[in-house]
Parts: C-alpha cells; structure tokens; sequence
C-alpha cells in the first residue's frame, strides 16, 4: 500500500503531486506562492506609479501606461494577492483548528485554486499582448465601454474565471464548519479564525454572484453587442456601478473580517491569555457582515442619486464603526493583565491597531455624505483604504507569515529578518499614506497620472514615493527570509513551536501528516488545546479508535476544468461581434471548444466513480514517529 | 423488522399524500395569480398581490418538495434566507430610492 | 460505510441522501449554492425591473406588446408539473424502488424537455414577430438574460438528471449515488422557484 | 517604534504649516458650501482624534505594564472571558458619537441637495439664479449659460456671494465636476442629468485674484489628470457687464496681416468645422464637439492646464496628443513655423472685450 508520507518523489513527481493535490495543506501552499507572485506584481505595480508621481510632471510613465498600472495594481492586489493569501491561511490552517480531515469538498478546492490561478494568469497575460485594462479595478461602464482594444475583455474575463474559483472556496468553507466539525467543537468553541473564515465566506457567497451578473453585462455588451451599458438603447451606466459595489463593499469585509480573524489568534497566543469577549467579537463578526450588504451606495454618494439614498446609506455605513470598535477594544483588553512577547507576528498586531484606527475612522469620515463630495475620488480616499488594507490586510499576511510559516513548512522564518521588514515597511508604509490624506484634501483627484507644479501638491508627493520605496525593501527583506529560510532554516520537530499556542493546529506536528489528525480529536472547550495544556496533557483526547482513514484521491481534472475556461477567454474576445471590430468566427471556434473542454471534464469527473483511497491501520502505527498521532 | 418497513413505508406515502396536497395548492394559487391579471384588476391590487402568492408558492416549493421542514434543515435555511434577505434588500433598492 | 454495495428495502436508511459524510457536505454545499444562485438571481431581477420597458424609440415593442397569457400558463404548467414528478421520484429513492424513481425522473426530463421546446418557441416568436431582440433596446437584452439564464438553468438541470438516470441504469441505487439524485432533484425544485417568480414578477406584473 | 512616532510629529507640524493653496484647497473654504463640508470635516475629526487618543492611551498603558520579562516568564497570566459592563461601555459611547455626528450629516445632506431654488422666478418670469449647463467631453469642459444664450469652454465665468446652479451632463464617457476650494464633487453622468449648486465668496475670490481652480475627479481616461478648468468668480456687476459682452459678441475683422492669414488657415483648414467663434453657437449639444473659442483672447489657460501664452498655444495647435494624450483634436505637425504663429495670431485677437 503506499505511504505517501515516506514517498520520495524527485522534481517531477512532487510537481505532479502539487498539480493534483487535493489535500489542503498542499493547495495552501499553492495559494500562497501563487498569492505572493501576484503579490509581488502588484507591489512593483506601484513602485512604478509612485515614481511617475513623484515629481510634479514627470515623464517616467506615460498617461496610457499610468492608467494601465493602477488598473492593474488595484485589480491584481484585491483579487490576486489579498484574497488567495488569506485563502492559504484559511486552508492551512481553518481544517486544523476544527479538528477535521480535510475540507468538505477536496476536489473543489483544487478546481477553486485552479480557476483563480488561470484567472490571475488570463488578466496578466494582457501585458504580453499589450493591450492592457485601463479604467480602474472598479472599472466603470461609461470608461471601460470607450476603452479601445482587449484590455477591459482580459479583466473581464480573468475576473469572471477567478471570481468562480473564489465562489467555490466560499461554498467550500462554509460546508467544512458545517459539517466537518470533531466532536464536542459546538459553534461556541471554534477558533475566532475560524468564525471568521466561515462569515467571510458567507459574504462571499452572497457577494460574487452580483459580480458575476455585472461582469457578464459588460463582457455581453462588449463581446455580444447587447445594450445594457448604452444609454442611446435605453441601456444605463449606474447599475454597473451599483452592481459593482454589491459585490465590492462586502469584498472589503471578506479581506478584512479573515484578518481580524488572524490577528485574535495572534493576540492571545502572544499575550498568553484567552481572547477578550469571544462572544461579542462573534457577535461583531456577523454583525459587520450583516451590515456589510447595506451599504454599498456610500461609494456612489456624488453619483446624484439624491439626498434620500444619500442620508439613508450615510447612517447604515455610520453604523458599521460600533462593531468594528467593540474588536477594537476587545485586542486591547486581550492584551491588558496579560504577558505580552514582542515576536514578529505579535509586532505586526501591535502595529495594526493604531493603523487600522486611523484607517476605519477615515472611514467613518466619508460616511458624512456632504463632506464626502469633497473626499470621494481624491487622495484622501487612496489613502484611507490603504490604511485599511495595508494596516489591517496586508499586516495580518504579513504577521501569519512569520506565525504559521512552521505550521505550513516545517521551518522557522527568520526572526531578525523578520523586525528588518517590519521596520522597513511600517515606515515605509505611514510615510506613504498618512501625507495621501492630506494630498486629498489639497485638492488632488485620485487616479491621475501627474500633477502640475506649485499648486501645493510636490512635497507630499515626494515624501508618499520616498515612504513607497522603503516599503518595497521591506518586501525583498521578506523574499530573501523566505529563501534563506528554505535553504538553511531551522527544523521545528516541536508541535507548538511558538510554545504559547491554544488552538488545535498546534496540537499536530508541523507540518502535519497528510491525513491530519490520526484519530479525530474529542473537544471540551475553547482554547482546546491550551485547556489540555493546562491540565497536564500531552495530546489531545481521541474521540474514536485508531482505524483505517478514507482519503479522497488526487485529480487532474481540475487543471483541465480551468483551462478549459482559458481557453473559451481567448475565444470569447474574439468573436466576430465584439467591440474592438478584430474578431473572426475562430474566436467562436476556440471559444466552444474551450467550453468543451470544461464541460467534457466535468462530465468525466461525475460519470467516474470515485471512492477515494484508505490508508490502513498499520501504516498509521508506523508514523507515530512522525508527529502523526493525535497529539 | 418488518414493522419498522411497514411504518416507514406508511410515513413516506403520508408525507407523499401532503407533498401532492400542496402540489394542488400551489397550482391553485397559480392559477388565481393568472386570472387576476386576465381579469383585469386594477394594478395597485394585483402587483402586491402577485408577490404575496409567489411567495406562500415558493414557501411550499421550500419546505414540502425541498424538504426544508425536515430535520438538519437549520444551516441550509439560515443561508436561503441570508440569499433571500441579500436579494430583497438589493430589489428593494433598485426599485425605491437609488435612481434619480 | 458502504458506498456503492446493493441495498435492501430492509437495511435501506430512512434518509440516504443523508446517510454518509460525503452526502451530507454535498447536500449542505448544495443547499448553499443555491443560497448564492437566490443572489444571482436577484442581480438579474434588479437589472430587468431597472431596465424594464427601456427601448431607444417607440417602433420597439414593450411588455404589454409582447408577453401572452396562455403560452406563460402552459410552460408554468409543465414546469410545475416537473416539480411534483422529481418530488414522486425522490419518494421511490427513499423507499428504495429504483425502477419507479428512474421512471419518475425521465417524466420529470420530459416536461422539463417540454417547457425548454416552449421557452425556446416564445424566444423565436418574439425575435421573428416583434424583433425584439438580444441586442435590440436595453429592455430586451436585459429580459433575454434573466429568462435566458433561467432556461440555461433548465438545460444544465436536464443533462444532470439524464446523466444520472443513464449512469445509474445498470449500477441500480446506493448511497454513492442517492445524494447525487437528491441534490439534482433539489436543483429542479429551485428552477421551479426561480420560475414562479419570472412568471409573476415578469409576465404578470409585465401585463397589468 | 519610537522613530514612527517621530515622524507622526513631524508631519504633523508640517502639515499644520499649510491648508494648501487657497485656489484649491478644500482646507481653505471658499463659499457656502466648502464651509459647511469643511466644518463636518472639523467635527468627525475633533470625534475620531478623541477615539484614536483614547486607543493610543491604552495601548500605550498595556504595552509598558504587561510586557513579559525575565522575572515572570513562566506566569500564567488570568484567563479572562469577558466583561459586560466594560464590552456595553464600548458599544453605547460609540453610538452615542455617531449619533452627534449623524444629526448635522442628515441636516446638511438634505440642505445641500435642495435645488428648488433653481426654478425661483422674478415677477417678470426670469430666473432669479444663474444657471449654467456643464457638458463634460474627453478632456474639456463648455458651459452653456441657457438663461443668457451664451456657451464657453474651459473657463467658467460667475459671479460671487449668489447661489449658481449648474445641470451636469457628459457627451462620452463619466465625468466629475469639482471645484475644491468651493464646495464638493458631482458626477457627471452620461445617463441623466445631475444638479447642484455652489456659493463663491467674494473675499475669497479677491485673495485668489478672481480665479479658482477646477478639476475632473472620476477616471475617464488617459488625460483625466490635464481635465482641468478655471473659475472666474466675479462680483456681480462685473459679472453681468461680461455677459452683456458675451450677448453683444461680435466677430472682428483681424488686423494685423499675420492674424489674417491666421484667420484664413483657420477657414482653409475647416477648423470652424467643430470650433465654433461666437458664444451663441445655434447648433445641438451633440454636434459641439470642440471647445467655443469665443473670447479665447481672454482665456486663463491654454487646454485648461497649460500657462497662457502665444509659445503654448502653438505647442499645443502642432501636436495636441502629445500634451494631452488621447483628446480628440487633429495635430498641426506639418504646420510651418509661420503658419502655426499666424493661427496663434489670430485666435488671440478673438475677444469679447479689452
């Protein structure tokens, strides 16, 4: 029988593995790589734009490339690099931390990752063709309709395919806690990443499908010549912009509640107490996610849709800052009687609070209609969601990095490394954005490609491109740990390497084996494993006997779903009646074959049986060794 | 044993008598949905009316043929009604206060 | 558990959509997609009614034009007929009599199959009648959509229950394939929901 | 972590050192409407410096208290589940902040987007209001004054302490209609026409010689950041003195030779074509598809952002796509050198008044 713990495979069998994984640890290690690399991307994205703005009328970058970047960075960042690096964290460790085998559906994780993947490729590749997105990651109707050439068809269609990949995480989480719960994990024990996993996904549920409308409505009125964008038919711009933000306010809540997640796992661990509140931070959870739905509008408070709409979303958006307070305050008396270590994860907590204050309560300020017609659109508004995605986000990635890095990899991230980058990008970071706030409020729009001298705007400019750079150090910095980590990095052999862990991951060995827990965990409290800890235990109780475990079999189907949609892409922006006037009927052959083939896939997958495969009792024996045992 | 079958059996054709129950009721209420509107009702009765009926409808289509009334039904219906509530609030919405 | 071994009436479960793991996640990430497809559709009901009537000139043709009261009362018809058939197919699947569910399921294709052939000779109608069109007004992109997906709907749910049923011809019914049936026939009962919705917030209220 | 809170400081007095340039600044209010978003701008901060304080305040008082050290490395510190009282605490006084800052957000939503004032008339049927109609095009502006029968471009002429009502409508894609210094944005929609309106101060307008600054603030293409456009804000018998120019326009004859053969470029190459020269262009809003050059002699700004001056004028008339990417007017590259100076000529002598 093989052992897939003992198996070595050589570099084309672990990249087979990879491309055929279904185990969720191993898919979290793609969503991370592939997440950084998009990451990275979007990081040199706005490297580029901070130069072209350094200068009042600089001429580094022309106007069309400009737009190009900022599309392309703003896109790339929230669908690309944000979404699947929470997503490697959400698999890495949400199975884990409720005791579970795997997900619910291995096989639509796979697909799921896939599906992004060839996503985030189909948008980049509009680089290489040269005809690039250009009208902003919100990319407005009126604009993106003008906009000439295949640039707005690739975001289209690159969103469309990962937006279904991301959909299918969503469903797939949700049915995880639903379902794959161990014994004695009620709703009321679950880790708060978890909780906050499960109500991200939900908004993600009922948040992409508007997306998937709206993006159809324009990829049929570019691709197929219908009319719902063109006002001379009867066609109306707004709803793509209403449609637009019912899908992207709750995608700020969907970045931003994981994150929470994150860091109340971090603030515990490191303060060596238990999370103050749980309750009311669940309570809060739900809450932001519920009121999440109510308020799109606020980003549309200069479209004139009239004082009624404007006063009523106002007060809905207001609301939001109660919740987000009570998370607040409840960190802060986390770590109050505590025993707070300073480790690189607990520094990017401690950095967080202060930032993402500043960065909800600005926006709280754009919540006052009035005053947010002179705050929409400038760079007040740029630098408030980099307060609140940076601050908040990319913090809490940046912190379960350096947290879960042993849990994933086995190693220890270098710790002195590790307060280089945070030094560097924390500067680098406040430089950049607090003076945006004023540029805003001096009167400069956002999204414009120079600046003209002496109308206030050059020093803050200067000091926003200076503070830009020392981020983008502080990201080499944690390129170069990741390398020198996986040369020559320290071995954990411990389960709870940070010694302070009290949720479940820590109670596996790191990383753990493939089939997690060998004999699935009996929970008695919140805190499981920290409970256990205290009395004395060394492992976890087992609530079954050791017996064989089913595992489902790896698969190459999901590669082939998702190319499948690549290719039907390429075909659909070329059809003969798309906008841009270069089509030709192969773009409808390859756009039905492409769909064939996904289709076809689809079809093979469910007409196969698969019944997955046991690993039997006695290998299990055989790795106690191994930190496989449930411990 | 054989009892067990015997009242399995008996509960399932009862729980079929109720399905094709509604059944009839929903084509009734269908029914009347179109005849108000072939009728000619005045507009102001028979919009509101028309979305009361298709709602007790798709009630039925919910809890009798989806079986949403059947135990461990909790979790799928909490998350219809988190769609449904979604759904209501963005309708709402688009037919109230956004436009000008 | 075993998944693909014969059954009998007698150690049948009560409930065998339910009865292993994987039919229990595939019923719960059913039910939740279709929690998402509500959110679909909604987007596709705000778009029409925001799009309503919407036409460049008077020459286009408007809903009080178009829609007609007896085709709509056929297809609803059929439709909710389907919805009772797959209902009597999942009663035989419970009480283990897979003739009688196969049976049931290829009526509930057939009607289905009915309503498609209608849907599809209502689209010609307009198109060829009114030319009212995909790409004609607003108002008629926007009704091909919503009625368009509904009816692709129709057709994903037709292939579903017509792969099972010939998959499953010779292998007979257990538990690797119970929850499959279940879920299609779930699937089937949402299309029908979607439908008295299109019916009525469309065709009727399209005709007051 | 002392050296971020350095540079907090130092940007904080950097930053109290300006508002910006009072032709732009929101942060230096210039009408009715700036002060009254400005001061809710004064008063969410005054609230949300009281919160940040208040975390700040904690924050600093647990980092110095529960640091772990050497001595109680091995303590457990108490595992506290909650407090009622302190979690209702943070609930109620937040709401009750908001509650402040919600009254005057309602109050002032409704006031500002109140027009009835548009449609007052005098008792001889006028409108008591100026109105001015905004057509936003890829990358210019034209205001169309109906009550007056006078259409310009780039540079907005109105007079000061009055209510101006303006109706917004884009001909391509989504504009945005801002002028900082004097109240908030609104967009410029292609689908329906949007309506607001503005106060200019004349104290304000004096400081700033009579001309604030205005931009387009919703991405609409390559050259969005160069949309730019002035406000002349002048007091109203001044105001009403151009108007009357404006009515009285009359197209004169150039002088000198250059500005003649100027003028005959300007027929020769249909430039007439899109360019209308007299403010009451009788043709439809869709067929004004170049900018008015009436009065151009009296311009702010060549193309709405470049200084004003007869060396730009012919930058600009030989390749415009190169200093506003993407904007829709023919380049003049095989234009002599002569010939682009005539044309310069001539469109300077075109002046509604000295």
């Amino acid at each position: 029988m093989m052992n897939t713990l003992t198996a070595k495979k050589g570099f084309w069998g672990t990249l087979w593995e990879y491309l055929t994984t279904t185990d969720h640890k191993k898919i979290a290690h793609l969503y991370f790589f592939a997440g950084g690399f998009f990451f990275v991307l979007g990081g040199i994205e706005a490297l580029l734009i901070r130069i072209q703005l350094m200068f009042p009328e600089n001429d580094f970058l022309e106007a069309a490339t400009f737009n190009e970047l900022f599309t392309m960075h703003g896109t790339t960042m929230i669908f690309l690099a944000a979404t699947p690096l929470l997503f490697a964290f959400m698999n890495a460790v949400m199975p884990l931390q409720i005791g579970a085998r795997d997900v619910a559906f291995p096989f639509l994780n796979s697909l799921g990752f896939w599906l992004f993947f060839f996503g985030g490729v189909f948008l980049n590749l509009s680089f290489v063709f040269g005809q690039v997105p250009d009208a902003g990651w919100t990319s407005y109707a009126s604009l993106s309709m003008d906009s000439s050439g295949h640039g707005i068809d690739f975001y289209l269609i690159g969103l469309q395919i990962a937006g279904f990949g991301t959909l299918m995480s969503g469903i797939n989480f949700l049915a995880t806690i639903i379902t794959m719960r161990a014994p004695g994990m009620s709703f009321m024990r679950m880790p708060m990443f978890t909780w906050t996993t499960f109500v991200a996904s939900g908004l993600i549920l009922f948040a992409f499908p508007p997306l998937t409308i709206s993006i159809f409505l324009l990829m049929f009125d570019r691709l197929f010549g219908s009319q719902f964008f063109n006002v001379a038919m009867g066609g109306n711009t707004i709803i793509w912009e209403h449609l637009f933000w019912i899908f992207g306010h709750p995608e700020v809540y969907i970045l931003i509640l994981p994150a929470f997640g994150l860091f109340s796992e971090i603030i515990p661990t490191f303060s060596r107490k238990r999370l103050f509140g749980y309750s009311s931070m669940v309570f809060a959870t739900f809450l932001i996610g519920f009121l999440g739905f109510m308020v799109w509008a606020h980003h549309m408070f200069t479209v004139g849709m009239g004082s009624v709409a404007n006063a009523i979303f106002a007060v809905a958006t207001m609301a939001i800052a109660v919740p987000t307070g009570i998370k607040i305050f409840n960190w802060l008396l986390t770590m109050w009687g505590g025993s707070i270590k300073i480790t690189v994860p607990m520094l990017y907590a401690l950095g967080f609070i202060p930032s993402f204050v500043i960065g909800g309560v600005t926006g709280i300020m754009q919540a006052v209609a009035p005053l947010d017609y002179q705050l929409h659109d400038t760079y007040f508004i740029v630098a408030h969601f980099h307060y609140v995605i940076i601050g908040g986000v990319v913090f809490a990635i940046l912190a379960s990095t350096h947290f879960y890095w042993p849990k994933m990899f086995g190693r220890m991230l270098n710790e002195k490394l590790g307060y280089l980058t945070f030094a560097f990008f924390f500067v680098g970071f406040h430089m950049t954005f607090f003076i945006q706030h004023f540029l805003g409020l001096w009167g400069m729009p956002r999204r414009v490609f120079t600046f003209l001298p002496d109308q206030g705007l050059d020093f803050g400019n200067l000091i926003s491109s200076i503070g830009a750079i020392l981020m983008g150090v502080g990201a080499v910095i944690l390129v170069v740990n990741i390398i020198v980590t996986t040369i020559k990095g320290e071995k954990v052999n411990v389960n709870d390497p940070w010694g302070d862990g009290r949720t479940m991951d820590w109670a596996i060995a790191s990383p753990p084996p493939v089939y997690n827990f060998k004999q699935i965990p009996l929970v008695r409290g919140y805190d499981t494993w920290w409970l256990e800890k205290m009395e004395g235990n060394k492992e976890l109780p087992p609530s079954e006997p050791l017996q064989d475990i089913h595992m489902p079999n790896g698969s190459i189907i999901p590669i082939f779903i998702s190319l499948g949609l690549f290719i039907a892409g390429f075909g659909a922006m070329y059809v003969p009646s798309n906008v841009v006037g270069d089509g030709s009927p192969w773009g409808t052959v390859f756009l039905i074959v492409g769909l064939v083939i996904t289709f076809g896939s689809m079809l093979l997958r469910s007409l196969r049986d698969d019944l997955g495969y046991y690993i039997p009792k006695k290998d299990l024996v055989d790795d106690v060794d191994r930190g496989g045992k449930a411990i | 044993m054989a009892k067990d079958i015997q009242y399995r059996l008996k509960k399932n054709r009862e729980e079929m008598r109720i399905q094709f129950i509604s059944f009839g009721l929903m084509a009734f209420l269908t029914i009347i949905s179109f005849l108000a509107v072939g009728l000619g009702f005045p507009a102001s009765f028979v919009i509101p009316f028309l979305l009361l009926l298709a709602i007790i409808q798709v009630l039925f289509q919910f809890y009798y043929f989806m079986h949403a009334k059947d135990e461990g039904h909790e979790f799928p219906m909490s998350f219809m009604y988190g769609g449904i509530f979604t759904a209501f609030l963005m309708i709402l919405a688009f037919c109230t206060i956004i436009w000008w | 558990m075993n998944l693909t071994g014969k059954f009998t009436l007698q150690n049948w479960p009560d409930r065998p959509e339910i009865a292993t793991q994987e039919g229990k996640n595939k019923l719960i990430g059913l039910w939740l997609f279709l929690g998402g497809e509500t959110v679909l559709f909604a987007t596709l009901f705000a778009t029409y009614l925001a799009l309503k009537n919407r036409v460049p000139d008077s020459s286009h043709p408007l809903t009080q034009d178009l829609y007609s009261l007896p085709l709509v009362f056929a297809m609803t018809a059929v439709l909710l007929t389907s919805s009772l058939t797959s209902v009597y197919a999942i009663y035989h699947m419970r009480n283990y009599n897979f003739k009688a569910m196969q049976a049931w399921f290829a009526i509930t294709v057939l009607l289905g199959f009915t309503f498609l052939c209608l849907e599809i000779y209502e689209f010609f109608h307009y198109v060829t009648d009114f030319g009212h069109t995909f790409r004609s007004s607003a108002f008629g992109s926007a009704y091909y959509f919503l009625v368009g997906t509904h009816g692709a709907h129709v057709i994903f749910g037709l292939g579903w229950i017509t792969g099972l049923l010939i998959r499953n011809a010779k292998r007979g019914l257990n538990l690797y394939n119970a929850p499959k049936y279940y879920c299609a026939s779930l699937y089937w009962h949402f299309i029908d929901v979607v439908w008295v919705f299109i019916f009525s917030v469309v065709y009727l209220m399209g005709m007051v | 972590m002392k050296k971020w809170r350095l540079l907090l400081v130092g940007l904080i007095v950097l930053l109290l050192a300006g508002c910006g340039e009072p032709y732009l600044s929101t942060m230096q209010p210039a009408g009715e409407v700036a002060k009254i978003q400005f001061d809710l701008l004064l008063l969410s901060t005054a609230i949300m410096v009281l919160v940040i304080t208040t975390v700040v305040l904690i924050y600093v008082i647990v980092l110095i208290r529960f640091r772990r050290t050497k001595e109680n490395e091995n303590v457990i510190p108490k595992q506290v589940e909650g407090s009622n009282k302190l979690e209702a605490i943070w609930t109620i006084i937040p709401i009750i902040l908001l509650i402040i800052l919600a009254i005057p957000t309602l109050i002032s939503t409704f006031y500002l987007g109140d027009n009835r004032g548009m449609h007052k008339v005098n008792a001889q049927g006028e409108r008591e209001a100026v109105v001015v109609n905004v057509r936003a095009h890829q990358y210019w502006w034209e205001f169309e004054y109906p009550d007056y029968g006078i259409i310009t471009s780039q540079d907005l002429v109105v007079p000061t302490d009055e209510r101006v009502y303006f109706n917004l409508l884009a001909s391509d894609v989504k504009h945005s209609f801002w002028v900082p210094a004097a109240g908030g944005k609104l967009d410029v929609n292609t689908d329906n026409e949007n309506t607001f309106w503005l106060v200019f101060d004349s104290d304000k307008a004096e400081e700033v010689n009579n001309i604030f600054y205005g931009k387009c603030a919703e991405l609409c293409g390559p050259s969005h950041a160069l949309m730019d456009f002035k406000v002349v804000a002048l007091p109203r018998e001044e105001f009403d003195a151009w108007v009357e120019a404006m009515q009285n326009y009359e197209v004169t004859e150039p002088e000198s030779a250059v500005a003649k053969e100027g003028q005959q470029l300007f027929e020769a190459n249909s430039c007439i074509g899109c360019h209308a020269i007299t403010p009451d262009d009788p043709r439809p809003v869709e067929a004004r598809t170049a900018p008015n050059l009436a009065d151009f002699g009296n311009r702010t700004t060549v193309a709405g952002f470049m200084e004003f001056n007869k060396e730009n004028i012919k930058k600009w008339l030989q390749n415009p796509g190169e200093y506003k990417p993407g904007n829709k007017m023919y380049d003049h590259a095989n234009f002599t050198e002569e010939e682009l100076d005539a044309l310069a000529e001539y469109l300077l002598t075109l002046k509604a008044q000295e």
